[in-house]
């Protein structure tokens, strides 16, 4: 009835005749190469690509107790030029038919790559039920799912807290206790974005940090900036008719924000821009006052930055809520697996096996400490190498079950470039907030049209 | 060149102009001997751990020897197409009595200004339609064919100016048309033969936008796209080995301008005489 | 080899430049082609070699038409204006050059070169490159290049323009001892008529791309067919006088001269004509005296040169031996012409 | 066909060869793209049919009855006969299927996981997760998120559905569920409408005109006069340093630039003694950013001026030079008199090739500021190569990358016949002296 289930099972159907028409226990011999491309990756991060090697090694041998001679070469590369040049790569190559087998990237990749047919639903590969993916954290599976389709397993977590450089913060007058409930404070609503800013003015005032340096957020565009949008209130997804939402009066809330940090002197008009190097030793040592970052930079501010006491001297919590309408948040940007279009179903199969079991937890905290990301399972907690981090578990505790994601969604991408325009062009003073927004309405008119509702 | 002016106001003036340029490249050299704190002006201590990649692989990156071999395939490749093909079209249209000459020339000369490198999606689809993406020899292709229109146009000026004579010579002297061309004419454009070569070379040699979208596979990848990835490691960031990998990039470049200066200069000798 | 132009015809894009032209050139004759540039010499002789093609008409090289065989199966030797030296090659292989394209062994290439570098006295000379020459050294290597594979047919373009005053009297007589030791056939196109009545057999003179005349250079000079060529031959140039026939008379200066018709066929009464006098002339002993003042004295050494205005306002020329001393400018004079020693044109410019 | 036609088209066919497949047949097809709405998500060779619950409730507003969609769209896992027959034919556990036909007969499951958690209990329960995932789809009973590859597919699915569609309606809803790209103009409607591209037109008209005036131009004027009086070694050491950054590796180039002005760069070790607060020179301002662009572009776009005019004014008669200075002119009375008017046509030149390449020339600015900061230095071209090929999302929008080439080619093009004009094309293809 159904066609294309007709040619899946088919080729099933034929692989299994060939395989019951050997006697058991005879050598079923296999050779396959897997290749897997990570995205935004560097050394740290090796255990992406490599975690699949691994798979590889494990799912030979159980080939081999089954008595089936199972050969993988897994083939990896990760050195691309930032994430445009991987994301091209991997397109063009997919174009090609020539795509890697399993790629690592961003959810957000989803919604399109799903759309061309690039990537194949993993849920038809794997069980979902079984170990050791039921035991993943639900709403990261929820992030790897794209109409109600499950294409992707996340393969690590993270997300963007608030910081704040704890020395400074006593000075202006908070005690240890202060500090130790702040996280607490901020959950529940009690420390806004309207106190970073008063902090932030504060610690400058107080001759603590240089002007434009009391609150020092991310430097260039990223999801970041999204948190501040649902601290206001705002939604990006109306999940019954599931359209991108803008709620202008969130939004506008979000220009003023910034806008009127650059107004109180407490972050530079020309902030953005400033180079990731030069950020990241600034907050690592005490430069700044108030800023927000991602968990990841952890293993930067202790490692390259030398930052000796970290939880002596940052703290960190959800990114506080900006009124009523809002509340405290944190976004999640959690990279995945997926599984490409390239090569047959058998491969198909062995990739998304490879990725399963690259999910355990075991092999997933390699990844999550060495590079400082949050776990994507609920055992990993349980996993001494993960458990034994503090910053790992802290991290999780704290953030990972408030953290809401970016929607998948063909749309989002234009969304996403207009709402930075129109944060931009208020935070350096080039339009009012009320200006930006509505260029970026009249702008969200023209490039989505339907798929969007303005509020 | 002449005595009745004073030189120094000059001097000084192209002295002051041109400290960036001195700046940056004699640290180039300087820094990937030397640590330099970062914020501070001069070196202190002598050392080649810059020089590290020669013989180790940096984590995660291709072998630079493998990379090096690519770009040297590249970019002679690039060279010996380019010269080939821009000699032949190029004297068939100084000197050949073919139809839709002037079509061709109009062609060519229209091409020559022309903004290739946005056509970059479409080139991709057609490298894949003939089953050369992401391989060298389709980048070679490819950037062969976009620099043909200037190479053309510059072998043409040369033949120009080439005089009528030597050929209607040779033709006398009973060689055909063919040995007039490879024997007698070649020879009389050797200049512009050497700077289209060094040119198209170095061309080749420096290219990073088109190995990068056409050939990303880490077998085929070259130098620029090599030095491009490794600087956007951000958590690599280290300026003295960037500065040693591009010495060692351009090195050949350098030397081949030593050797090659003056003909390079020649290289809008014969196409660009209104 | 005798080379026939017959009815030939050129054109280039829409402009015809010559038209049904026809010419002959007897076996080892120089023939030389005179003319002011433009007139379509050149274009005769590129179309000889074959460089250029023929638009109608033939060209017969003895008896074989080979208006449409390529210029490198006709055989013909040419010297360029520019010598047309191969820049990157040696003396040596530049004479050679004709021989290795024909693929001929190396011992006979050799042996042939030191032959006709023998002949143009360049022996010494064959390891040099050509810009190590000087001109009339190169001039002698294309000669030499152009004769080695002993072609039917020697063209030479123009071959003394390039050379000094001193080199061209030399190589002038060079060209034409060669082409007569090899008794070659030769063309020779040249602007100069002396380079033409000095080395040739014959000369053809064109104007626009029409022969007036070919004739011997002494035949030419003293019967010229037209005032053209009259002008364009001799050295001091001829000078020209108005004239009028009368009674079968000759009137000049308003009747004020008077002699008689030279020629057995007279034209009409009240003719106009033309007398061409060339300054050899014109001069004191001769019996018309026709006076006038000296307005311009060119000291030239052994002779001097003479213009004499006269009083309609037109120009005569003579030229006389210094030796009896210089006559002052502004001098009155009265020299004369002889009448058979006149030419006497129509006033379309026909010899009558 | 005369000789020297027929070596003439064996001398050119190589080039031709080369020049119509990987340059006009690309100009072509960027006209084309530029009028479709080809993305990443639409790919590039066409699409496939595809229901998806969003699609399906996009429709239920547009006169579609609820009834149907749900036929279409709720998914749902049936055990019939009809569904075992299929599982059957294509060759699922016979054990299983028998099971399923004798116990559960009639089984209804709201979706996929559900049904595949009771397929588990069953005894003779799929054997693997391959097999299990093999057999649950032959019992789905919806066509929500199926993947069709031709539309008779889709259409002959649909029809079996009984989903009571009217025609027209079965074409809407097939039309709607393709996935690949159509023909629009949507894209240049964009470009008039965005406000991003006032920006980048801005943009690169400021970026053409300094970098062409400033250094293309100007300061290569500049350089080919100044050398022109200095001593021959002192000229060809100017020169040659100013030729390095041209034949420089891009990359490297670049990086060199990057060292010089970033915050631990080399102006900051210099100026930070003298009070001055450290910070990234290049990427700090719009103004210095702008700067930088101009400076690092000028600084490779100088060197083809300075040649060209070098040699133009080599050619000037030297009795002319000694003329003017016998005659007293001061210097730059010799330059504006004597030299500059004999450089009228190289300027020219210059100027219009310059504009031409400036206008389509990126690279430097992708590997420096790479638009930055916010978009303050994006160019056209940039922008055409970030929209079509480099962007943080993983939808490479190719058809509005083409739309924003194509205005470039158009410019090119245009600008292409007027550089004709200055050629003096009539001279340029005299016919050939040799005739045969």
């Amino acid at each position: 009835m159904l066609k294309t289930s007709l040619k899946r099972a088919l080729t099933g159907f034929f692989v299994l005749a060939t395989a019951a028409s050997l006697p058991f226990g005879q050598a079923f011999a296999r050779d396959l190469t897997i290749q897997v491309w990570a995205g935004g990756s560097n050394v740290a991060d090796a255990y992406r690509v490599d975690a699949i090697t691994m798979a590889a090694d494990i799912l030979e041998r159980e080939a081999d107790i089954r008595g089936e001679e199972l050969n993988i070469t897994v083939e990896t590369k990760y050195d691309f030029d930032g994430w445009g040049g991987f994301k091209q790569a991997v397109i063009l190559a997919a174009e090609a038919n020539n795509a890697p087998h399993i790629v690592v990237t961003g959810h957000g990749d989803i919604a399109p790559w799903s759309q061309s047919g690039l990537i194949r639903p993993i849920e038809d590969y794997v069980d979902f039920d079984s170990w050791p993916l039921n035991d993943l954290f639900e709403n990261l599976i929820e992030i790897s799912s794209y109409e109600g389709v499950i294409y992707g397993v996340p393969q690590d977590a993270e997300s963007r807290p608030f910081f704040g450089w704890i020395p400074h913060l006593k000075t202006i007058g908070y005690s240890d206790a202060d500090i130790r409930a702040m996280p607490g404070k901020v959950q529940r609503g009690e420390y806004t974005l309207e106190d970073v800013l008063n902090d932030a003015k504060k610690i400058q005032d107080a001759g603590l940090v240089e002007a434009g340096y009391g609150w020092y957020p991310r430097v260039s565009k990223g999801g970041d900036y999204w948190q501040f949008y649902q601290s206001y209130g705002g939604e990006m997804l109306d999940s019954s008719s599931g359209k991108l939402v803008f709620d202008k009066a969130a939004m506008q809330k979000v220009y003023e924000f910034f806008a009127k940090a650059v107004e109180m002197g407490v972050t530079r008009k020309n902030h953005i821009g400033t180079p990731w190097d030069q950020w990241y030793s600034e907050v690592a040592s005490g430069k700044a006052g108030l800023w927000h970052g991602g968990t990841w930079h952890y293993a930067r501010y202790t490692g390259k930055e030398g930052l000796k006491d970290f939880f002596g001297s940052v703290m960190f919590s959800l990114i506080p809520a900006g009124d009523s309408n809002g509340k405290a948040n944190t976004i999640t940007h959690p990279l995945v697996y997926l599984v490409t279009n390239r090569g047959s179903e058998d491969d198909a199969a062995i990739a998304a096996q490879l990725i399963t079991i690259a999910s355990e937890p075991r092999i997933n905290t390699l990844h999550a400490i060495k590079s400082a990301h949050l776990g994507i399972a609920k055992s990993q907690q349980s996993v001494p190498l993960y458990a034994n981090d503090r910053w790992a578990s802290e991290a999780t505790v704290r953030l990972l079950p408030y953290a809401s994601a970016q929607p998948n969604h063909t749309g989002f991408s234009p969304y996403f470039d207009a709402m930075w325009k129109g944060l931009e062009a208020s935070w350096t003073g080039q339009k009012s907030p009320a200006q930006a927004i509505a260029d970026v309405e009249s702008e969200l008119k023209v490039q989505l049209g339907g798929d969007i509702i303005i509020r | 060149m002449s005595q009745n002016f004073k030189n120094w106001p000059i001097l000084t003036g192209l002295v002051l102009a041109t400290v960036p340029i001195v700046l940056m490249y004699s640290y180039l050299v300087l820094d990937t001997v030397t640590d330099t704190k970062p914020g501070s002006i001069f070196p202190n201590s002598f050392t080649l751990e810059h020089w590290r990649f020669l013989y180790e692989d940096i984590e995660g990156k291709a072998n630079i020897w493998q990379v090096t071999l690519n770009t040297l395939v590249f970019a002679s490749s690039v060279m010996l197409l380019v010269l080939s093909v821009s000699s032949t079209a190029g004297y068939a249209l100084s000197r050949l009595n073919i139809p839709f000459r002037r079509e061709f020339l109009a062609g060519v000369l229209i091409l020559h200004a022309f903004p290739s490198i946005t056509l970059i999606i479409a080139i991709f689809l057609i490298l894949q339609l003939i089953g050369l993406y992401n391989t060298l020899i389709g980048v070679i292709i490819v950037m062969t064919s976009l620099q043909l229109p200037l190479g053309i146009w510059i072998m043409k000026g040369f033949y120009d100016s080439v005089p009528w004579e030597i050929e209607m010579a040779g033709l006398q002297d009973g060689a055909s048309r063919f040995t007039v061309w490879y024997r007698l004419v070649l020879p009389q454009v050797r200049p512009g033969i050497i700077a289209l070569g060094v040119f198209s070379f170095l061309s080749g040699w420096g290219e990073y936008i088109l190995p990068t979208v056409l050939a990303p596979a880490n077998n085929v990848q070259v130098l620029s796209g090599y030095l491009a990835s490794l600087i956007a490691d951000d958590r690599n960031f280290e300026f003295n080995l960037f500065k040693s990998v591009g010495l060692f990039y351009a090195t050949p470049v350098v030397i081949m301008y030593l050797f090659f200066q003056d003909k390079l200069m020649n290289i809008y000798g014969g196409g660009t005489k209104g | 080899m005798e080379i026939i132009l017959e009815d030939f015809t050129k054109r280039f894009g829409d402009v015809t430049v010559i038209e049904k032209m026809n010419l002959k050139i007897r076996e080892g004759e120089m023939l030389a082609l005179l003319g002011p540039s433009g007139c379509g010499k050149s274009t005769t002789l590129f179309t000889i070699c074959g460089i250029h093609r023929v638009d109608g008409g033939r060209v017969l090289f003895g008896e074989k038409d080979v208006s449409r065989v390529a210029a490198q199966q006709r055989n013909v030797g040419v010297v360029f204006q520019s010598y047309a030296l191969y820049p990157h090659m040696s003396v040596f292989e530049n004479i050679a050059f004709p021989l290795t394209v024909r693929k001929e062994n190396k011992n006979t290439i050799r042996e042939k070169v030191a032959e006709i570098a023998e002949l143009v006295h360049i022996g010494e000379l064959l390891e040099r490159r050509p810009e190590q020459l000087s001109g009339g050294q190169q001039q002698r290597v294309a000669l030499a290049r152009a004769l080695v594979r002993k072609p039917g047919i020697l063209l030479l373009d123009e071959p003394l323009a390039n050379l000094d005053a001193k080199l061209r009297l030399e190589m002038r007589s060079e060209i034409r001892r060669i082409q007569l030791e090899t008794r070659i056939s030769a063309v020779l196109v040249t602007h100069d008529q002396v380079e033409a009545m000095s080395m040739s057999d014959r000369i053809a003179i064109m104007k626009e791309g029409e022969i007036l005349q070919v004739a011997s250079p002494t035949e030419m000079y003293q019967q010229p067919v037209n005032d053209f060529v009259a002008g364009f031959l001799g050295n001091p140039p001829i000078a020209f006088l108005n004239a009028l026939v009368q009674d079968g008379k000759i009137d000049v200066l308003n009747g004020k001269i008077q002699f008689d018709f030279p020629r057995n066929a007279k034209p009409s009464n009240s003719t106009k004509i033309r007398l061409g006098i060339r300054p050899e002339h014109y001069q004191p002993n001769n019996p018309i005296q026709i006076p006038g003042t000296i307005s311009f004295v060119e000291t030239q050494g052994r002779e001097n040169l003479y213009d004499v205005k006269l009083e309609d306002g037109s120009i005569l020329r003579s030229i006389q031996s210094s030796a009896f001393g210089t006559i002052e400018k502004n001098s009155q004079v009265s020299w004369g012409v002889q009448p058979d020693q006149l030419l006497i044109f129509d006033q379309a410019g026909n010899s009558i | 066909m005369s000789l020297s036609a027929k070596l003439g088209y064996v001398f050119i066919a190589p080039a031709l060869v080369l020049v119509a497949v990987f340059f006009l047949t690309p100009v072509v097809l960027t006209g084309i793209f530029s009028f479709t709405n080809m993305s990443t998500a639409t790919g590039i060779t066409g699409g496939a049919y595809q229901i998806t619950p969003s699609l399906l409730r996009d429709l239920s507003g547009n006169g579609f009855e609820k009834k149907t969609l749900d036929t279409i769209g709720t998914e749902s896992y049936q055990v019939s006969q009809a569904t075992l027959q299929v599982a059957r034919e294509a060759g699922s556990h016979l054990d299983l299927l028998s099971e399923l036909e004798a116990d559960h007969l009639g089984s209804n499951f709201k979706n996929r996981r559900e049904f595949e958690r009771f397929l588990k209990k069953l005894q003779n329960r799929p054997r693997s997760t391959r097999e299990l995932k093999s057999t649950s789809p032959h019992f789905k009973k919806s066509l929500i998120n199926e993947r069709f590859e031709t539309e008779i597919d889709l259409r002959n699915s649909l029809v079996e559905m009984q989903a009571n569609l009217s025609e027209e309606q079965l074409n809407t809803l097939i039309q709607a569920a393709y996935t690949g790209w159509i023909w629009t103009t949507d894209n240049f409607h964009k470009m008039v409408i965005l406000p991003e591209t006032k920006q980048i037109l801005f943009n690169t008209i400021i970026y053409v005109t300094f970098t062409l005036l400033l250094f293309n131009v100007g300061f290569a004027l500049v350089l080919a006069i100044a050398t022109f009086y200095l001593p021959k070694g002192q000229a060809g050491v100017f020169r040659a340093l100013w030729l390095l950054p041209r034949i420089s590796p891009s990359v490297l180039y670049v990086v060199l630039w990057k060292w010089l002005t970033w915050d631990t760069g080399f102006l900051n070790a210099i100026l930070n003694p003298l009070g001055v607060a450290q910070r990234n020179w290049m990427l700090d301002t719009t103004l210095n950013a702008w700067f930088f662009v101009v400076l690092i572009n000028g600084f490779i776009g100088a060197s083809m001026g300075m040649i060209l005019f070098s040699s133009a004014i080599t050619a000037i008669p030297k009795p002319l030079l000694y003329a003017s200075e016998v005659d007293g002119a001061n210097r730059w009375q010799q330059i504006r008199f004597i030299i500059l008017p004999q450089l009228k046509w190289p300027i020219l030149f210059v100027t219009v090739y310059q504009c031409l390449s400036l206008l389509t020339s990126f690279e430097q600015i992708l590997l420096s500021t790479d638009g930055g900061p916010g978009s303050s230095t994006e160019v056209w071209a940039l922008a055409a190569y970030h929209s079509a090929l480099d962007n943080y999302w993983g939808n490479l929008q190719y058809g509005y990358g083409a739309a924003l080439a194509l205005v470039l080619v158009i410019i090119g093009v245009i600008m292409s016949f007027i550089f004709l004009r200055f050629f003096r094309f009539q001279e340029l293809v005299r016919q050939p002296r040799i005739e045969q």
